[in-house]
């Protein structure tokens, strides 16, 4: 019998795979070129400073939506955000901080301020964005740095521990974390409250109240943040931090998670539109815009394919988990973001009562693995499949986490035992945390010690979902990527163009009469 | 030879009947030491737990520590006193279901179903409605006998309400996932109110279902049945098909033959 | 890299180990060859049919005991209890149950009874051998047709799940048997009370009070059988039945578990020196006359190498464990067993805590598959690092099952979440159960997909293993095997030759003058 | 902002502070059902709890339903009033024992360890009393002021005695894992009660230990300290040494002299 250290996949196969998802990924260049949102002006906003927020109806509203309101409501959009605030700040003299506070305290109205010189006003646009720009590298810098300082967990060629908080509270989120640092996770994402995606708005300050979850806000980005960092120095390892990057919000997230200097972000907007019902055209322009952030700011961005495998069949799915991951890969390079950054995200959510499912988990990993080498793969545990019975979910997280190992994936979301009853609890990561320890630490290099047999099971599997998974592509080319959408190719779930939360935030634009000079400055293939 | 069992006094069961023996785990906001397993002991005494060990004690992070219990209960409860409105719903296949649909009720019975509030958890309410089915059991979606609407998620209950009305709905069936703060009550109880507020409390058979509706909360809460983990396609046929059948005062025998129950009046 | 489906361990060397094992297994031939002992003396009273019990001192006291004390105290042990025996029944006229019956209610002392002519007192020992043969060839042939008649799960070319109950009360046992089963258990063993080996006779009767365990009777066997077989036939899956045959009374209990149809018993002399302090010249030499009787029976004996783990540092003491089963197995070849009825014991047991412990446990099983390729292996589960917490030791077991499944061990024997706490109560059994399903059932085949690389970490430490039990085969066989134990080869245990408990039960024959058929009946090769 | 901890009033932690959150599982001797569920809710209502949601319930064989439950409890205790005796020993190193034991007791300490009745585990004993010694920490042996008689496993009780006697042991060392029927705390009775017969109460230091064994039940049975899971050798050979030096009214400061403490009489 022969072995060999990889899955014999056919690298043409692959190959051809890559260029059909570039041509599907052309529609959606074609989309984000003549389209924008009032979620990516806003990002562009927040990018400049505007992070400040007023009084409205009892709530903080922010700045940046009351200023883009304004500027579509007087029908100034299509010149972009950028423009009007490079316009107000030209005309008053006023600093980005004092404008905020004048339209805060005193309701000055940008829309309202006469237009000056058009040459005059882009170029002084430029210049904002090369400051907001600068800044961002800045940011950038400051976490590499402390990377470097702190021992960073990557280079001890494992896969790295995340897990989840999601108490509601950042304040009880933080005691969380900590103690989930100190247990061993490398990574910590805040679960956001239900539903924040369908908001229009990120909300404002630290919060105290949420469903499931703790809102994404930049005051709990930054407490989070700074409690990571402490621990991480006590711990003397670099902890990563992690939120959502979906959803309405989807480009504002990705500015202030680039500004408070976290490190992954969840970020795609098949997740929106299949899971969340957000407008397809809507959030594949916010898609690109986030993206072009996290490139520049270094920031993973982790695919949500993993969730495509609740909805369908897992083992019946993985072609069209794969498709999405290349056109995911796709839209990633098109934001000039490099494969280091992109972890493509998977999961292990196949029935556990399948005969041979682990075979079959093994190899959709290892395939996933040798697909991307030079991604950081992110490998979801199984969830769909728990049930209240928290021992036989613990058993099925033993398994996820050796899979992972095995099949080096670069970030394992690990399960919780209570996965199927409510959010963690301390002691439910806490197990969580030391099922991995145990597995990563006691398998460790265990991915070398083991050649797949060629004609196996294994390698019969993953050559199938890759053949499936071309063919799917090749139909999908066919038809449009938003027609497949719409004919549920993707986790079984239809969603039509038109339809979904949020389709009037688009508009369309003339690239020439726009000014976004972060396209350019951030390498925007599109 | 083994005591009994007598379920007059029904106890957890470890190794030995009667023995009363049960698990826990939970966590103290204190340092590991002889004084917090004390203190755990002392928490699981109060409640009223007996033979108590304290089989594992460790560290969480700074400042919590984890107990792995075992103990021993003394109180037991009748078990043939305990009553729950069961759903009792004869069995017959999806084809019996439809058959009668056919003859005794002569045209689909109308279904509309959703996911209400923020709840974008589909798979339970699809595993019910669509085509495929669950567990083996095909969706109410392929029966002859039904006509399904399924809104999907996220749907504010006001439009199910609309929606329900204007398919001519003799069903709402609705969905609740996340019960996080009790969400999925609120949400059952809107309904509820919202339908009483249109004078619309009589107007549908009501199903609520989710891993945490019981059929006796449904009830509770103005539902007509709650389905839970592990509820199939044709147990909720089974249950709207009996519930139309008792609205229109027909009876279920498959006898081709519509047979008026004699009408409830004084006798 | 180069891959192959086993592990490169020297052939040759393997050879020498099973050379210098026969010289070690030599010395206690000898012993057996010279030696006969009261349990082996009541063992074969057992399999004539002496299986009564008379009251004295408020106990029931087995018959068989009762002979043979009246005969050592009348000094007519030399000669072999069964030359006895058949000098009464000629002499009576009697059969077996009625001589029991006279010598129960009317204290017939058959030590009192006149000799016979001895050559027609042999000859008529001769024929009550045969007749007793005869009936465990019967036992063994409806086994047989059980086994065929239901589903064998041995067909399904996975490993057997075998689990433990203890209540202390055979009843209750039942009903924690029959729930196993369900689950899907196809061994059950039923674990002995604390110190039974210690007993000098088998207590009589079913019980309903144990420490730790249920008292091994023959009325327990039956009671327990008759439950197996009866859920086995409902679930039309033959379940096998367990118990210990280690201690002073190792031969009856064989005789007994023959006679009621049990399929597998824990068999090991070394086990009763080491952990019981039981004397080894004793329980080698009722050890023998154990496995004459297993073999002729098919009982499957199982080898007690995973105690070794115990009490030393498992990732040391591969050695010994090695040594030690080639010396038990020449040990059953020698009672003229067949490999696959030698079920060589090893374990799990090294510190979880270990880096790469995972691959040195992968290491361990797998040599020890390759090295006794015919042997359907006992691997028993980590159980010295457990601890009272239930989740971890779950997740430890999870990946015992895997390292089974991988390697292919004829027998697991399921580790429990609350070995650490208490013997298992109902649940944990099933928790127990269910996690073997998941994973066996999961991986089926999985020992077929993947090779070993042959200069990994795994290989290196088979090799290492093989190498270290060599040496140290070299240096028992040298000093003599009683010698080693003396030293504390094993386990890291010291015993001495003369002490322990049951020396005084051992007596010296000259195989001329004395009578045991079975030897020759049973193919002894001693 | 957090709720401030208060241990006044100390109770279980979930994820948010004070919410009394506790996980259990059980078995009733009944088969799966609605009912069985309600009983399973009912039995631990019955406990005090509230919040209560059986996450989990599976057939166990036949007749036995398993449950999992999440549940809250509004009981707590005051843990600045839990009182626990704590073995404070001082955290000497093997060398400085030694060199105390060498300048004031000026002989080895002889020590005699057995597991008594049916107890074959001596893998704890062993862990305390063997050269090797434990998670890193050398045994007592080791110890050039330590004399160690180690009699292993399966030691009658007055072997154990007549034994120490012989030897002159200035302690006993027991051990017992086995608690199986509570025989771990009968034959912990049954030194106490042989020394006493045989006038012996007050002849040696008592020390006992194993995985059910405290400090505070040692002490209630007699003994001078329990040493349970994770005891290191090091801390019995601070404890034995100070208990020693009581003994013989000597204080630990190694000042290398001798330094009688001021006789205890009327002031
Ligand atoms: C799949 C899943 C998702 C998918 C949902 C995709 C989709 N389109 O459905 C995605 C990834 C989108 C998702 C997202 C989130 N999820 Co989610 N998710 C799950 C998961 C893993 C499985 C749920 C499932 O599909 N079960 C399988 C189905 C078949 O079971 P079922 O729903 O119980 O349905 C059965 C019965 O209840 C009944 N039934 C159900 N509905 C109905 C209706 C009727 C009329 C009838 C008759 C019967 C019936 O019949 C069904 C068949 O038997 C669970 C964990 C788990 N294992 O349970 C978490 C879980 C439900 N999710 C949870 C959370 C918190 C979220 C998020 C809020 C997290 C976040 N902050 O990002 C988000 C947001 C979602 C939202 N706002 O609702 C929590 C809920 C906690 C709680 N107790 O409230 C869970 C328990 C995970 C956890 N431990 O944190 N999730
Ligand atoms: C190893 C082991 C064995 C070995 C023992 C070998 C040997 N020579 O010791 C063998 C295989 C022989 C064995 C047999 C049996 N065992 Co056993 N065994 C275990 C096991 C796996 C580990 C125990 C151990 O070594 N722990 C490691 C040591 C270091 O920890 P420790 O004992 O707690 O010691 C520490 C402290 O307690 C303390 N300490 C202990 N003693 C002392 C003494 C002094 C003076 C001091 C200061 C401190 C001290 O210091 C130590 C270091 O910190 C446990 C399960 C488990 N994981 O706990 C079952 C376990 C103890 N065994 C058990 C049983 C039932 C048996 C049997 C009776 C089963 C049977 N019927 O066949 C037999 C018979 C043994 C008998 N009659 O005593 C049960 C006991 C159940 C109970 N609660 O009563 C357990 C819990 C397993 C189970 N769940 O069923 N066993
Ligand atoms: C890519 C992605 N975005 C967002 C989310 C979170 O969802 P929401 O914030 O919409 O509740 C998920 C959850 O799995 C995800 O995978
Ligand atoms: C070979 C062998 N015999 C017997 C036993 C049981 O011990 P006992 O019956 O002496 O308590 C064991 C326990 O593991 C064993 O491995």
């Amino acid at each position: 019998m022969a072995y060999s250290a990889t899955l014999p996949l056919n690298a043409r196969k692959i190959a051809r795979c890559r260029e059909i998802a570039s041509s599907i990924g052309d529609v959606v260049a074609e989309l984000v070129h003549t389209n924008s949102t009032v979620g990516t002006e806003r990002a562009v906003l927040r990018l400049l400073g505007f992070n400040d927020a007023l009084q409205w109806e009892g709530l903080l509203f922010p700045t940046s939506n009351f200023l883009v309101d304004q500027l579509k409501a007087a029908n100034r959009l299509n010149e972009g955000a950028l423009y009007w605030v490079a316009n107000a700040l030209l005309s008053t003299g006023l600093s980005v901080g004092e404008l905020e506070q004048r339209v805060i305290k005193e309701g000055l109205e940008i829309a309202k301020i006469e237009p000056l010189e058009s040459a005059k006003v882009v170029k002084f646009a430029g210049n904002l964005a090369k400051d907001s720009f600068k800044r961002l590298l800045q940011y950038r810098k400051t976490r590499a740095q402390l990377r470097r300082k702190l021992k960073d967990p990557i280079t001890e060629k494992r896969p790295l521990k995340y897990v989840i908080v999601a108490t509601g509270n950042i304040f009880e989120d933080v005691t969380q974390a900590r103690a989930a640092v100190r247990d061993g996770a490398d990574a910590i994402a805040v679960i956001r409250s239900t539903a924040q995606s369908l908001l229009d708005y990120v909300p404002q300050g630290t919060t105290t109240e949420g469903f499931g979850g703790t809102y994404a806000t930049q005051a709990n980005f930054r407490l989070m943040r700074q409690a990571l960092d402490e621990i991480g120095a006590e711990e003397n390892r670099y902890i990563r931090l992690t939120n959502y990057c979906s959803g309405l919000c989807m480009s504002e997230i990705a500015a202030l998670a680039a500004i408070e200097g976290l490190d992954f972000l969840l970020n795609d907007a098949m997740y929106g539109i299949l899971f969340r019902d957000i407008n397809p055209r809507r959030t594949l322009i916010d898609q690109h815009f986030s993206r072009l952030i996290c490139g520049v700011s270094d920031i993973w961005i982790m695919t949500g394919e993993d969730n495509y495998m609740k909805t369908t069949d897992a083992k019946e799915s993985g072609d069209q988990v794969l498709a999405s991951q290349f056109i995911n890969e796709v839209a990633a390079l098109n934001a000039g973001m490099t494969h280091n950054q992109m972890s493509i995200g998977h999961a292990m959510e196949m029935d556990p009562s399948y005969e041979k499912v682990i075979l079959y988990e093994i190899a959709r990993a290892q395939m996933t693995r040798q697909i991307f080498p030079k991604c950081p793969l992110k490998y979801m545990c199984n969830t769909k499949y728990k049930t209240g019975d928290i021992f036989t979910s613990h058993a099925i997280d033993t398994v996820f986490n050796l899979i992972g190992s095995l099949t080096q994936q670069g970030v394992i979301l690990l399960g919780m035992p209570t996965e199927a009853v409510h959010t963690p609890w301390l002691q439910d990561r806490s197990l969580s945390i030391r099922n991995a320890n145990y597995i990563v630490n006691g398998s460790l290099g265990i991915s070398e010690e083991f050649g797949y047999r060629s004609d196996g099971v294994i390698a019969k599997f993953a050559q199938k979902v890759l053949d499936d998974a071309l063919k799917l592509l090749e139909k999908i080319d066919r038809m449009g990527l938003l027609k497949a959408i719409e004919k549920g190719y993707f986790a079984d779930v239809r969603r039509t163009i038109e339809g979904g939360k949020g389709a009037t935030g688009v508009f369309p634009v003339e690239r020439k009469g726009y000014t976004n000079p972060f396209f350019d400055l951030m390498g925007s293939k599109i | 030879m083994k005591t009994e069992l007598d379920l007059k006094s029904l106890k957890p069961y470890g190794d030995t009947t009667g023995d009363g023996a049960v698990q826990m785990s939970f966590t103290l906001p204190v340092e590991p030491s002889p004084k917090a397993r004390e203190a755990a002991t002392l928490v699981v005494r109060e409640w009223g737990f007996t033979d108590i060990k304290i089989a594992h004690m460790s560290a969480i992070g700074e400042n919590y520590a984890f107990f792995v219990v075992f103990a021993r209960c003394d109180k037991s409860i009748d078990y043939t006193k305990v009553h729950v409105p069961e759903l009792s719903t004869e069995k017959r296949t999806y084809k019996e279901i439809d058959q009668i649909i056919a003859v005794k009720i002569k045209r689909p019975i109308r279904l509309v179903g959703a996911c209400t509030g923020y709840d974008a958890h589909t798979v339970g309410l699809d595993a019910i409605l669509n085509m495929k089915g669950f567990d083996g059991d095909i969706g109410l979606e392929r029966y002859r006998g039904f006509r399904v609407v399924n809104m999907g998620s996220q749907v504010p209950t006001d439009d199910l309400i609309d929606r329900a009305l204007k398919e001519k709905s003799d069903a709402i069936l609705l969905s609740k996932v996340v019960s996080q703060k009790d969400i999925h009550i609120s949400d059952m109880r809107d309904l509820i109110n919202k339908l009483k507020k249109r004078g619309l409390e009589d107007r549908f058979i009501l199903v609520a279902g989710g891993p945490r509706v019981t059929h006796k909360l449904a009830l509770e809460l103005g539902f007509d049945a709650g389905f839970t983990i592990g509820a199939r396609p044709s147990d909720v046929a089974n249950f709207i098909l009996e519930k139309m059948l008792a609205k229109l005062e027909l009876t279920g025998d498959n006898d081709g033959k519509l047979k008026p129950k004699p009408p409830k009046g004084k006798s």
